[in-house]
């Protein structure tokens, strides 16, 4: 019991998740400033952004809905923990592991969208609605390939579970080249989930200001902040796990090495933000239809007949 | 060749190289010497015939005798909020009694700081390098006004 | 098409024009102010038959007693290099400055002639509807700033009024913006 | 379902830095009308110069536009000197020309940078604007200001180009030749990029006339006109250089024109440095400036910059109109941005590379209808802080101690 909560409260939960989430957006920051020839943030320079913001004044519509308005940053960031305590950190297996927690992993990372959508949609601004209405296409768009390019590697695993997964590819490491299709459209799928570039219509700010966040502020704007950072270390380390089958035995090896292979993944995702120009909504829907899920597709087919043929 | 994201290459380039930014206040500030910063006045050559407040767009420049008719004591005056930093005053100045300085950092928190006497300031500077500098050019400084 | 035949092409159609149309540094013909009812004449010749047919701007002026109106125009087949500027001229009287808009020839023209409307008080008939330029919204009426008369310092930015001082005041010596 | 909603963008906005409000009815992400509203800033130049002598108002002019200041300030002096009769020699007009191209070279890195940046692609952006540095220091070097360079004089131009400024100016070029290599290669060849811009915001070449467009915005519809070949002033008759057109007549287009400009440009600086003449560099001018009228123009780096200066006999001009390139791109406006889509917006708004300063220029307002301004100081700034987090964190900030500034 006092295990529990302390994993759940401190490591590998809530408080961990924080403060991997402030130095993930720092190594994210700072790589897209050095690809651009820039100096960069400071370390603290996350944290000191979420502090500022923190204390800084919150300021609530007028025709906003007072507690919905409260409670969603709140949801988003209470569905990106719970996420994080499925995904396997020290080892293969995670906190808590079950059959079917791929499913709950990737359904609770649907609730930060619907949040950032109803967030939008109640501060009953014009920009808002406009980022809301654009959250909500985009995740039509790329949810579907998202979800197929992770369900196909656990279809050639034979279970629903990420530590099953990461199980079993920690036994065959070879099969995984078979999905680097999936990889791929994971990658850039993600970054659509995650609303970076080249994805970042609901938040375009050269054209929506701020998007669906543009009257949050203060601390909620800080936990929505928050939560889009874990948001990220969760994606990360749900590639990491399903894609990168390293897993060593010792706990604390396992956790070295899911921080590198986090970082790999950052290091991914940063350079696919700083290569590329945003496009527009219709460009993407286009885009994650006729290229994106065909892909997907093709790999899930692929997957059936290997673990057919086997 | 047309491909998306071909910048990639040269932008992962940079990731080895030193920015080309830098942190601003810490660190060397690096400004061309003929750059037009804050004006300085050589007092002893001014005649107070106040060209530079003709001619000056902002207005910021001011001449005015503090003395009495015979006995003369220009002060002048720039407003540093005003300035524009155009030196138009310089070129105006027949003496040549006016020049830049690199020195472009020039904002506080008071807007009485902004108005400078550039007089003043002149004689304030002079009378540090009378007590700094070697004895001969002490000297030299001292001779002038006796001409 | 040279000055020298821009000249020749005016004079011909407008003998009255004679020793009105002047050729300035090669490439500017300046054709003296003309009454509005005159010059709309000169403008559709120039705009249909000389295919005078790429607008500048207008510039507004006054000159004491009248407004005047300086229309830049140049022909848009011009030879690519030496470009010749027709610069056309009307005036209106101050105490009834109406002129007649040139936007149905050249659409560029409507910012320009609503410029006139704010800053120099013309009264631009036919010009199109659209939102006032450069003035802002809630500016006073009768507030020509570029008439010579309006002065900057008697106008309070705060309360929007214009205060001149009563005539017999001696005016203030400074001038411009502080 | 089709609801309309207008959305604004301005006047203040995060896409446009300066003021002006496009009202955009959308159905949908696409823009079914725009209206255009523009003079939110005015600063009455043309006024004040009437107040001034043409040596002040030359620098009040240099100040319309930040961007292509060196352009004003040529063109009211081309004004000045054909009314005064003063030639300028031939080495000021090179020395004009080349801070001329400077200008472009800085103004179209610019406008590179903020198209980037508007389409999300800061990368661009940072490179774009790391490489205008360079410039910038050059013209900081020979001009004495990074922006408001100060370089000319009615009569001629203040400062002589030295040798190992020559040296430098070289130098500099051999760098941006290699960058603009590749951002001729990234304009052409990035298929996100080109995406992005390509059918976005356009005006044919009919249209083009209609609207009265100018600059880089016409020359992308295969406009072939430029003011330093239609009415070559300065050294630009003797300066051998290319018009560069192109027939995309769109945001795609603009990039490209103003890409090979800069390639253009820095030839051009090659040339002029190469073959700069001897000589002086300032001739006399008058204080009293007989009476007259003249329009000159100028190629600015966004397009054709109109002046015209009444004289009056006296030392103050009678009238100056100013006639920036941005106010003539205006017009078309509405119509580039009609039919395209939300996104677009900001980048069609950018890419005739519009300047609020040089567009609105007429009068000094401080529209507060309270009649009370409240403009805090440091200290009761800092004591309002106090204050606040007293109130609402309860947590008494005003132990804290700052650093006071050290004057100079």
């Amino acid at each position: 019991m006092a295990l529990s909560l302390f994993n759940i409260l401190i490591f590998p939960g809530f408080l961990f998740l924080g403060v991997y989430s402030l130095a993930f957006e720092y190594i994210d920051r700072i790589i897209y400033a050095r690809m651009q020839n820039r100096q960069g943030p400071p370390w603290f320079q996350p944290l000191a952004d979420f502090l500022k913001l923190v204390g800084k004044e919150t300021i609530i519509p007028e025709d906003a809905d007072k507690n919905i308005f409260k409670a969603l940053p709140i949801f988003a960031m209470a569905a990106v923990t719970a996420a994080f305590l499925y995904v396997p950190i020290t080892g293969v297996n995670s906190l808590f592991p079950f059959e079917g927690d791929l499913i709950v992993v990737l359904y609770l990372l649907t609730i930060p969208t619907l949040t950032f959508f109803l967030a939008g949609w109640m501060s009953s601004s014009l920009y808002s609605t406009i980022g809301a209405v654009r959250a909500m296409t985009q995740l039509f768009s790329y949810e579907v390939p998202l979800f197929m390019a992770l369900l196909a590697p656990a279809i050639l695993a034979g279970t629903w579970s990420l530590s099953g997964i990461a199980a079993y590819y920690h036994a065959n490491p070879l099969w995984i080249l078979v999905n680097i299709p999936a990889f791929l459209v994971a990658i850039v799928a993600i970054q659509g989930k995650l609303e970076r570039l080249p994805f970042d219509m609901p938040e375009a700010e050269t054209e929506l200001c701020a998007g669906t966040f543009t009257e949050y502020s203060g601390r909620l704007l800080a936990i929505f902040r928050m939560a889009i950072d874990a948001e990220l270390v969760v994606v990360a380390a749900i590639v990491a796990a399903v894609f990168f089958p390293i897993f060593v035995a010792n706990a604390w090896l396992g956790f070295l090495i899911f921080v590198i292979k986090t970082l790999v993944v950052a290091f991914i995702l940063a350079i696919f933000r700083s290569v590329m120009a945003r496009i527009r909504i219709e460009q993407m829907v286009i885009f994650c239809w006729k290229y994106l899920t065909p892909v997907a597709l093709l790999q899930i087919v692929i997957n059936i007949v290997i673990k057919g043929v086997l | 060749m047309a491909y998306p994201g071909k910048i990639t290459k040269f932008a992962m380039g940079h990731l080895s190289k030193a920015p080309a930014t830098r942190a601003f206040p810490l660190g060397e500030l690096i400004i061309t010497p003929h750059f037009r910063g804050k004006l300085v006045l050589k007092a002893d050559d001014c005649i107070g015939c106040g060209l530079c407040e003709r001619d000056c767009p902002a207005y910021a420049i001011k001449v005015e005798n503090r003395g009495t008719k015979e006995n003369k004591d220009f002060h002048v005056t720039l407003n540093l909020a005003h300035c524009i930093f155009c030196c138009q005053c310089m070129d105006s100045c027949r003496k040549g009694c006016l020049s830049y300085t690199p020195n472009v950092q020039l904002a506080g928190f008071n807007k009485d700081d902004l108005i400078v006497d550039l007089t003043e300031e002149w004689k304030a500077a002079q009378a540090v390098s009378a007590e700094e500098a070697p004895a001969e050019e002490a000297a030299v400084d001292e001779a002038k006004p006796e001409e | 098409m040279t000055a020298a035949q821009t000249q020749e092409q005016i004079i011909a159609k407008y003998p009255s024009l004679e020793g009105k149309v002047h050729i300035a540094s090669d490439l500017r013909v300046w054709v003296d102010a003309l009454p509005a009812s005159e010059f709309e004449d000169l403008l559709a010749y120039v705009h249909d038959e000389m295919k005078y047919d790429f607008f500048h701007l207008v510039i507004g002026l006054d000159s004491g007693e009248n407004l005047e109106f300086v229309y830049i125009l140049s022909q848009w087949e011009a030879p690519a290099d030496n470009e010749v500027l027709l610069l056309l001229k009307q005036y209106a009287p101050k105490s009834n400055p109406v002129i007649k808009s040139v936007s149905d020839r050249y659409a560029n023209a409507t910012w320009h002639e609503r410029e006139l409307v704010d800053l120099l008080g013309a009264i631009v008939e036919d010009l199109p509807p659209g939102l006032s330029y450069p003035l802002p919204d809630g500016w006073p009426e009768g507030n020509y700033p570029l008439r010579k008369d309006w002065k900057v310092e008697f106008f309070d930015p705060l309360t929007l009024t214009y205060n001149p001082p009563a005539p017999a005041e001696e005016k203030p010596e400074e001038g411009g913006a502080k | 379902m089709s609801k309309k909603v207008i959305v604004p963008i301005g006047p203040q906005h995060p896409a446009l830095k300066e003021p002006a409000c496009f009202s955009l009815t959308l159905e949908g992400e696409k823009v079914l009308s725009a209206v255009v509203g523009v003079g939110y800033n005015h600063r009455g130049l043309e006024k004040s110069c009437e107040s001034r002598s043409y040596i002040q108002s030359l620098y009040i002019i240099e100040r319309v536009c930040g961007i292509c200041s060196h352009s004003h300030s040529t063109c009211f002096l081309q004004c000045a000197e054909e009314l005064a009769g003063v030639e300028i020699t031939r080495r000021a007009a090179y020395i004009r020309v080349l801070m001329g191209e400077l200008e472009r070279l800085h103004s179209h890195l610019l406008w590179l940078g903020v198209a980037a940046h508007l389409i999300g692609f800061d990368t661009l952006f940072c490179y774009a604007w790391r490489d205008r540095e360079l410039v910038l220091d050059l013209l900081a070097d020979l001009g004495g200001n990074r922006v408001n360079y100060g370089i000319n004089t009615p009569g001629g131009v203040r400062r002589d180009v030295t040798p190992e400024q020559i040296q430098d100016i070289l130098s500099t070029m051999d760098i941006l030749d290699k960058q603009l290599a590749y951002y001729v290669e990234l304009a052409l060849g990035d298929t996100v990029l080109a995406a992005r811009l390509a059918n976005v915001g356009k005006l044919s070449k009919e249209e083009c006339i209609h609207f009265g467009a100018v600059g880089p915005t016409a020359r992308a519809a295969e406009v072939n006109y430029d003011i330093r070949k239609v009415g070559p002033t300065a050294a630009y008759a003797e300066i051998p250089f290319n018009v560069i057109t192109d027939t995309h007549a769109d945001v795609f287009g603009r990039t490209v024109v103003r890409v090979l400009e800069m390639v253009e440009s820095v030839k051009m600086v090659r040339y002029a440095v190469a073959n700069m003449p001897d000589g002086d560099i300032l001739v006399k001018f008058p204080r009293k400036v007989p009476a007259g009228e003249v329009v000159s123009r100028y190629e600015a780096p966004r397009g054709e910059d109109v002046h015209y200066v009444k004289a009056n006999g006296s030392e103050h001009p009678e009238r100056v109109r100013v006639r920036a390139p941005s106010e003539a791109n205006w017009h078309g406006m509405a119509h580039m941005i009609e039919g395209d889509y939300l996104a677009d917006a900001p980048l069609i708004i950018a890419a005739i590379d519009p300047c609020y300063s040089c567009t609105d220029r007429a009068f000094v307002l401080n529209n507060n209808n309270t009649g009370e301004q409240q403009v805090f100081d440091w200290k009761q700034l800092r004591q309002y802080s106090i204050d606040f987090y007293k109130k609402e964190h309860g947590f008494d900030a005003s132990k804290i101690k700052i650093a006071e500034k050290k004057h100079f």
